[in-house]
């Protein structure tokens, strides 16, 4: 058992790792400023957190967006009445996202399968629809929550000008640019906050997957049955995991917004709840890894590839005959820019056929399959081997 | 001996048109083996049900330890102390055997609910020590890393009862407990159940078809028939009785 | 009254959209026990079949005119359908009735669209978990609509229903009252009628043929039909493309009503599950049950008097009473146990 | 295809690392810019941020298409479009200031978020120096907050909401799309004179911000006309089958319906209450009437049939015959083979007064920007004289009203202009209620 923790270590050490260098190691692929390295690290969270729910109770919520949009609403309010530092904002966002998944999966709980998810569903479609219409007063509808500067905000004081979310004075938009290796590469202050709060809540979702608590869930997802007759309780283990899962959603919110003080009603669309299920199934439910990929690769397809336009299309493949140039670009071009949607879905299609278990899942088949050739015969007198995670 | 543990008084149950249960008493005694026989259909299940939550009676009684059972959930009427071995193994086929094993021993040790999500596992030596010693009476030690949905049948079924046993219950409910066995496996499981009734301060509610696995075991026999208990007696006693004879064999005696 | 009727109205013409879809889904649910989220998709192709008929007969010959130009320089176009060129009043007449002349394209075509899907991809998914064929049938509903958004682009597109039935149905005077008081558009009741029709045909199908019966016994019992010697998939296959087909229907009779664009689909899918889910999963009578409650609830809430009341309701009123139903009624209203649950 | 430009910073990124280090330093700092993203190289960049996905995509495909050809015309490209009717000669078809102007573009999905992600990665990582675009108010006061706080200028696309130069008005955001109160204010002569003014009207309003503003100006402006309201309803918005909302106007005694709804909505409720029978109806002794008070060709177009006879106002239609317009038209047609829409236009002529104002300025500053835009006065761009307002940073211009044509003779000539309301009768003072609230602020050069 000591090496599977000295696994545990090395994991986070890695991620960790990883996390702090995604400014160095994204840039190449466009993906290296500051707004989307904050928006993985976010929805690294997100997906985090809703991965304690589904990959462990398998539990399928369709309404998590609901406790990320009260969230940024939380942090806002925050921004607007006490002071433009993101610790209240962020500390308010995790208990309100906490407190609107108590009561929402209180309720909720009490069916399992699909009635769950509608009944979660519902509750983040009402959500979303009275914050887009008639709660307006307190969320601003469709334009969204902003910070003005005659908001009250009573810790500032009458601090003038612009306001901008900060950490005690360290401003979130902050960016220092540094050339390495004729690269431009943006070390922002605002992803730096984010990066540590993923790293902490990964190494919370590690801490819970190996913990006895951790095991329940997964006896929860095993045998609901099995679990009563153990003597065990399954209501607040199910309702404890979609706690857990709420808040990291509300925090995700809250991050949102301090990165970028603004809260819209779409954060809680269903389409926004079913972004976070496509993010878990995708990098592979019940690992820990995955999720946090899944997020990545989603958010990647949505900022980089809705960004490609003929222009760049057209620089890319000028390599080629002018001729085949411009057949490739126009056949290339229904995939990216307008048509990065059409993208998306076949990658959906592709990896559920493919790669059953998600991204992660067919990383570990992909591995096996080579260890196996490795050593020949012996793999199959291994033990059967755990889930991967 | 001699304090009753599970008294069952003028317990009732319809299904629709169907009287399952029919004014059933029944008393089983502490520390004794007692056992629940009669033909298919007699109820015997849906008595076993009401024991552990999964059917509220009608009308009627049931006592354990001096506390009704009655309108208790599943997993409060397991905290009293009573486990259940199921017909069809009810196991968690996504964990290890070692892991299922460690389920129920944290539901003796932190009752029904505890949040220890920032403890590790690995830190539970305690916990995972009884799991493995429950594993090693049932002989299924060395496959305590495999993941319980490759198990044989006969495999899950023992790990269902070191499940059940690391729990130490007072009254271990069996449905079945041989099914499907082979006839040395089933004399491996009665020898496990002599072990446990003589090692432990336990008491097993049987039920079972196979009266070897009952003449061998049972200090106490009550017999089901269309819902009523029409007999309850002493293994001795049963065998020659004529009303057992007639349940079973429609009249024909022997 | 009138008012009250007028809403009765208009929450039966909702709901024969809603039952349509759903019961479609609650086709592939109960008999594949796949979670088809591509089910919207389907809806909107049907639309867009009509669509593309409506194009088809609308497609006009172009001659440069020689004297007037446009505005932006080029010579002004001359345009005569082609159809009217061919046809003659014949012509004119498919291009007036291009909407019901389109549901004899969308019957073979939606049925060739769900036999293919089935088929080709969702059959590799019967024993995946159901998050797995989520994630594959959503992918699957995204490709559809961006093929139909490069081909006819984002902005809807209108459909006009035949002359002789876009006016207006004295439903009052034919049901005895005033003349004049509930007065109602046709189309809405053809389209009423032709969705109970729909319905009903799938409904005498699966009870009155020997192939209905055996779908049925499939759906409560597979493992045991296979067993008789049944070839099961093959029927399951088919009634993949019947849920297909009806989808499309329902898609290409509302075009008049809703002009449709591409992303219709999506639009109807969150409350076409709403509306399985509150009806009992795997329950055909309860999907078309709940459709017509939900769409008549929905008009109800939308009244003036009731949003004085309660302002807001109309916007949550579907999701509202999923709620309510699903709390009090742990399957919807007429579930089965154990489908879906866990 | 002299406009296939690519950004030079999002080169360098996209680009491979390999080779690319061996000359540079192995670490630099950037150079601390006077303001956000200055143009250092021999090209500027401008980020155009619009709807590629959602229910706008065509109308964003179309403010692209119109941003291409600005593009084109600023470098010298084409036939110069606008450029040629402009009142202000500063720009030559030399770029700006010197530099050749390059473009990355962005989908905001209609969505606040979504939006001021791609303006972010714009700003951020492509180093645009103003973000301009959009096709809804949401989207546009977000982006134009965000705009502020970063410090680049905003030239706001189709955004018809009050709140956008009202309580939500930046200094750094740029409008010249008209707006609700001006729709009001333009159509009630127009329905005075058609419908007289003993009326009633029953509103069916998209249930936020914009609709809210819209239902308010064209109460307020019938209201004086001495209009009765007899309903306000709100509807949810995409409610796609309006129904339940009008029967209740069959037997409500109104006698004009006002739909303050736009996109699919104006698209839906429309049809729909033509399909009701609304349009024809006797109501009152008199014609019942339907008013659509933001119109659009593309919204035209997806109504089919049911927009004839229906007035509405518009910022701008291709059939305007002066010189400005037709040059635009021409230009635009020529190179995509149909009439532009006008959202089309408004980009278009945001993109050039953004460019005139930089080679005035003889800066890309945002203030230097600013103070060149604020209070500027021009012509030719296809609205007559037209006003930059200082005080809030709203174009004020003529106002079109337009009708739907009862004998289109393309699918593009849907409407026609039945009245041009001139500039002074849409003007209103900056402190009007409907705009209160809120300040301009200071413009921000960030950095």
């Amino acid at each position: 058992m000591t090496s599977s923790k000295t696994n545990d270590r090395i994991l986070l050490a890695v991620f960790s790792v990883l996390v702090l260098a995604g400014p160095i190691i994204l840039a190449p692929f466009g993906a290296g400023y500051p707004d989307l390295l904050q928006k993985f690290a976010i929805y690294g969270i997100f997906a985090i957190g809703f991965n304690i729910l589904f990959g462990l109770t398998g539990y399928l919520s369709f309404g998590h967006a609901a406790f990320l949009g009260v969230g940024s609403y939380a942090a806002v309010w925050m921004f607007k009445l006490l002071s433009m530092n993101v610790i209240p904002a962020i500390v308010f966002a995790v208990i309100v996202g906490g407190l609107f998944s108590l009561l929402i999966g209180y309720i909720s709980l009490r069916r399992s399968g699909i009635y769950f998810s509608i009944l979660t569903l519902a509750f983040a479609q009402m959500s979303y629809n009275l914050a887009y219409s008639v709660l307006t007063p307190i969320t601003n509808g469709e334009t969204g929550l902003q910070v003005t500067l005659d908001d009250p905000r009573i810790l500032d004081g009458g601090a003038a000008g612009q306001p901008f979310s900060n950490l005690f004075g360290l401003n979130m938009i902050e960016t220092t640019e540094v050339s390495i290796l004729g690269m431009a590469v943006q070390f922002n202050a605002g992803f730096y906050v984010c990066a540590a709060i993923l790293i902490g809540c990964f190494y919370i979702s590690l801490r819970l997957f190996r913990s006895p608590f951790g095991m329940m869930l997964k006896a929860v997802k095993s045998n609901q049955n099995r679990m009563s007759y153990t003597g065990l309780n399954t209501r607040p283990y199910t309702l404890a995991a979609f706690v857990i899962s709420g808040m990291f959603a509300g925090l995700a919110g809250g991050l949102l917004a301090a990165m970028d003080p603004l809260a819209g009603a779409e954060r809680m669309q269903w389409t926004a709840s079913g972004e976070v299920v496509l993010m878990t199934i995708l990098g592979g439910a019940g690992t820990l890894l995955g999720p946090v990929l899944g997020a990545g690769l989603i958010k990647y397809f949505e900022n980089i590839f809705s960004a490609i336009n003929e222009g760049v299309l057209m620089d890319f493949w000028s390599f080629l005959p002018e001729t085949l140039q411009h057949a490739v670009v126009s056949v290339s071009s229904l995939f990216v820019g307008e048509g990065w949607h059409l993208t998306l879905g076949l990658i959906f299609m592709v990896i559920v056929t493919f790669l059953p278990g998600g991204l992660i899942e067919g990383a570990s088949r992909l591995g096996r399959l080579v260890t196996n050739r490795g050593k020949g015969e012996n793999g199959a007198a291994r033990p059967a081997p755990a889930p991967a995670e | 001996m001699g304090t009753p543990i599970l008294q069952v008084q003028n317990v009732n149950k319809r299904f629709g048109g169907l009287k399952a249960l029919d004014d059933v008493n029944l008393t089983v005694m502490e520390n004794t083996v007692h056992a629940i026989i009669g033909p298919n259909g007699a109820g015997k299940s849906t008595l076993l049900n009401t024991f552990v939550g999964r059917l509220i009676p009608d009308t009627g009684t049931v006592t354990f330890d001096g506390q009704s059972l009655i309108g208790r959930k599943p997993h409060e009427i397991n905290q009293l102390g009573v486990s259940r071995v199921f017909q069809t193994p009810e196991i968690f086929e996504d964990l290890t055997v070692a892991e299922n094993v460690m389920i129920p021993a944290f539901a003796k040790r932190d009752g029904a609910f505890r949040l220890h999500g920032w403890e590790s596992m690995s830190r539970e030596a305690e916990i995972r020590d009884r799991a493995l010693a429950c594993l090693e009476d049932v002989n299924m030690a060395d496959r305590r890393a495999m993941l319980a949905k490759n198990l044989s049948r006969g495999d899950k079924r023992r790990l269902e009862m070191a499940m059940c046993l690391v729990q130490e219950p007072k009254l271990l409910l069996l449905d079945e407990p041989t099914a499907g066995m082979s006839r040395a496996d089933t004399n491996n499981t009665i020898d496990l159940l002599k072990q446990i009734v003589a090692a432990k301060s336990i008491t097993l509610a049987v039920i079972e078809h196979d009266m070897h696995v009952v003449f061998s075991l049972a200090d106490r026999i009550s017999v089901l028939a269309q819902g009523h208990v029409i007999v309850e007696d002493a293994p001795q006693h049963i065998k020659g009785n004529p009303k057992v004879q007639e349940a079973y064999l429609g009249g024909a005696h022997l | 009254m009138d008012a009250i009727l007028l809403q009765i109205l208009n929450g039966l013409d909702k709901g024969s959209a809603y039952a349509m879809i759903a019961l479609g889904l609650t086709l592939i649910f109960g008999t594949l026990g796949v979670v088809n989220f591509a089910h919207g998709a389907l809806f909107m192709l049907g639309a867009f079949c009509a669509v593309s008929i409506d194009k088809l007969f609308s497609m006009e010959m172009v001659a440069l005119s020689a004297t007037e130009t446009t505005a932006w320089g080029t010579p002004l176009e001359i345009r005569t359908l082609y159809v009217e060129a061919w046809f003659g009043d014949f012509g004119q007449w498919l291009n007036e009735w291009s909407v019901l002349v389109s549901i004899l394209l969308a019957i073979p075509f939606m049925l060739l669209v769900g036999l293919v899907m089935e088929r080709g991809l969702i059959r590799h998914f019967y024993k995946r978990p159901h998050a797995d064929q989520i994630l594959v049938t959503f992918g699957l509903a995204i490709v559809l609509q961006e093929i139909i958004k490069a081909f006819f682009g984002a902005n809807p597109i209108p459909q006009p229903a035949p002359d002789a039935l876009s006016g207006m149905a004295d439903f009052g005077a034919a049901v005895g009252m005033q003349a004049g008081a509930v007065v109602y558009p046709m189309w809405r009741l053809v389209y009423f009628l032709f969705a109970a029709a729909v319905i009903g045909a799938v409904f005498s199908f699966l009870q009155f043929t020997t192939f209905g019966m055996v779908v049925r016994a499939g759906m409560a019992d597979r493992e045991t039909v296979g067993l008789l010697g049944i070839n099961i998939d093959r029927r399951f296959t088919m009634m993949f493309g019947l849920a297909a087909c009806v989808a499309g229907l329902a898609g290409v009779m509302y075009t008049p009503i809703l002009s449709p664009d591409y992303h219709l689909g999506m639009d109807f899918l969150v409350l076409s599950f709403v509306v399985v889910v509150v009806g009992g999963m795997g329950s055909l009578p309860g999907a078309v049950a709940a459709g017509f409650l939900l769409g008549i609830l929905q008009s109800f809430a939308s009244m003036n008097e009731v949003k004085q009341l309660l302002p807001g309701i109309d916007q949550i009123i579907i999701y509202l009473v999923a709620v309510v139903i699903l709390l009090t009624r742990p399957r919807g209203l007429l579930g089965r146990k154990g489908v879906m649950e866990a | 295809m002299a406009n296939f430009t690519i950004s030079r910073r999002g080169l360098l990124k996209t680009s491979a690392v390999a080779g690319a280090g061996l000359a540079a330093p192995m670490v630099w700092r950037r150079p601390a810019y006077a303001y956000t993203n200055e143009p250092t190289g021999s090209s500027v960049i401008l980020g155009f941020n619009v709807p590629q996905t959602g229910a706008y995509a065509d109308e964003g495909a179309d403010e692209l298409r119109a941003y291409e050809l600005a593009v084109e015309h600023l470098n010298g490209g084409g036939d110069g479009g606008m450029l040629a009717t402009f009142s202000s000669k500063a720009l030559s078809g030399a770029g700006v200031n010197g530099k050749k102007v390059e473009f990355v573009t962005g989908d905001t999905q209609t969505k606040s978020d979504a939006a001021r992600a791609s303006a972010k990665r714009m700003i951020e990582r492509d180093g645009a120096s103003m973000i301009t675009g959009g096709s809804s108010s949401g989207v546009a006061v977000a982006v134009q907050g965000l705009c502020q706080e970063m410090g680049v200028i905003f030239m706001a696309g189709l955004t018809h909401s009050n709140d956008t130069t009202g309580k939500d008005k930046k200094a750094n955001g740029f409008r010249h799309f008209f707006n609700a109160y001006m729709s009001g204010a333009a159509l009630a002569p127009v329905l005075k004179s058609n419908y007289g003014s003993d009326r009633k009207a029953y509103h069916l309003t998209a249930d936020y911000t914009w609709g809210w503003t819209q239902e308010e100006s064209i109460a307020a402006a019938t209201e004086a006309l001495g209009w009765q309201t007899v309903e306000k309803v709100r509807t949810p918005l995409g409610a796609g089958d309006f129904s339940q909302y009008l029967t209740p106007v069959l037997n409500s005694g109104a006698d004009v319906l006002i739909l303050n709804h736009y996109g699919r909505d104006m698209v839906n409720s429309l049809t729909q209450a033509v399909q009701f029978g609304l349009k024809g109806k006797q109501v009152n002794g008199k014609n019942f009437e339907i008013v659509v008070p933001l119109y659009s060709r593309l919204m035209a177009q997806g109504a089919g049939e049911a927009v004839k006879g229906i007035y509405g106002s518009t910022n701008w239609h291709w059939s305007l015959q002066d010189e400005g317009s037709k040059a635009f038209v021409k230009s635009f047609g020529q190179k995509y083979g149909f009439p532009p829409s006008q959202a089309a236009h408004t980009c278009y002529v945001q993109a050039l007064l953004y460019a005139d104002a930089a080679q005035r300025a003889g800066s890309f500053n945002p203030c230097d920007i600013v103070a060149a835009l604020e209070g500027f006065e021009f012509d030719g761009m296809g609205n007559g004289p037209t006003l930059y307002r200082a005080e809030d940073h709203q174009c004020f211009k003529d106002v079109l009203v337009v009708r739907g044509k009862e004998n289109p003779t393309s699918q593009f000539d849907l409407l026609e202009v039945v009245d041009v309301t001139p500039a002074e009768q849409v003007t209103y003072a900056p402190d009007h209620p409907m705009f209160a609230g809120g300040e301009l602020g200071q413009c921000n050069p960030g950095a």
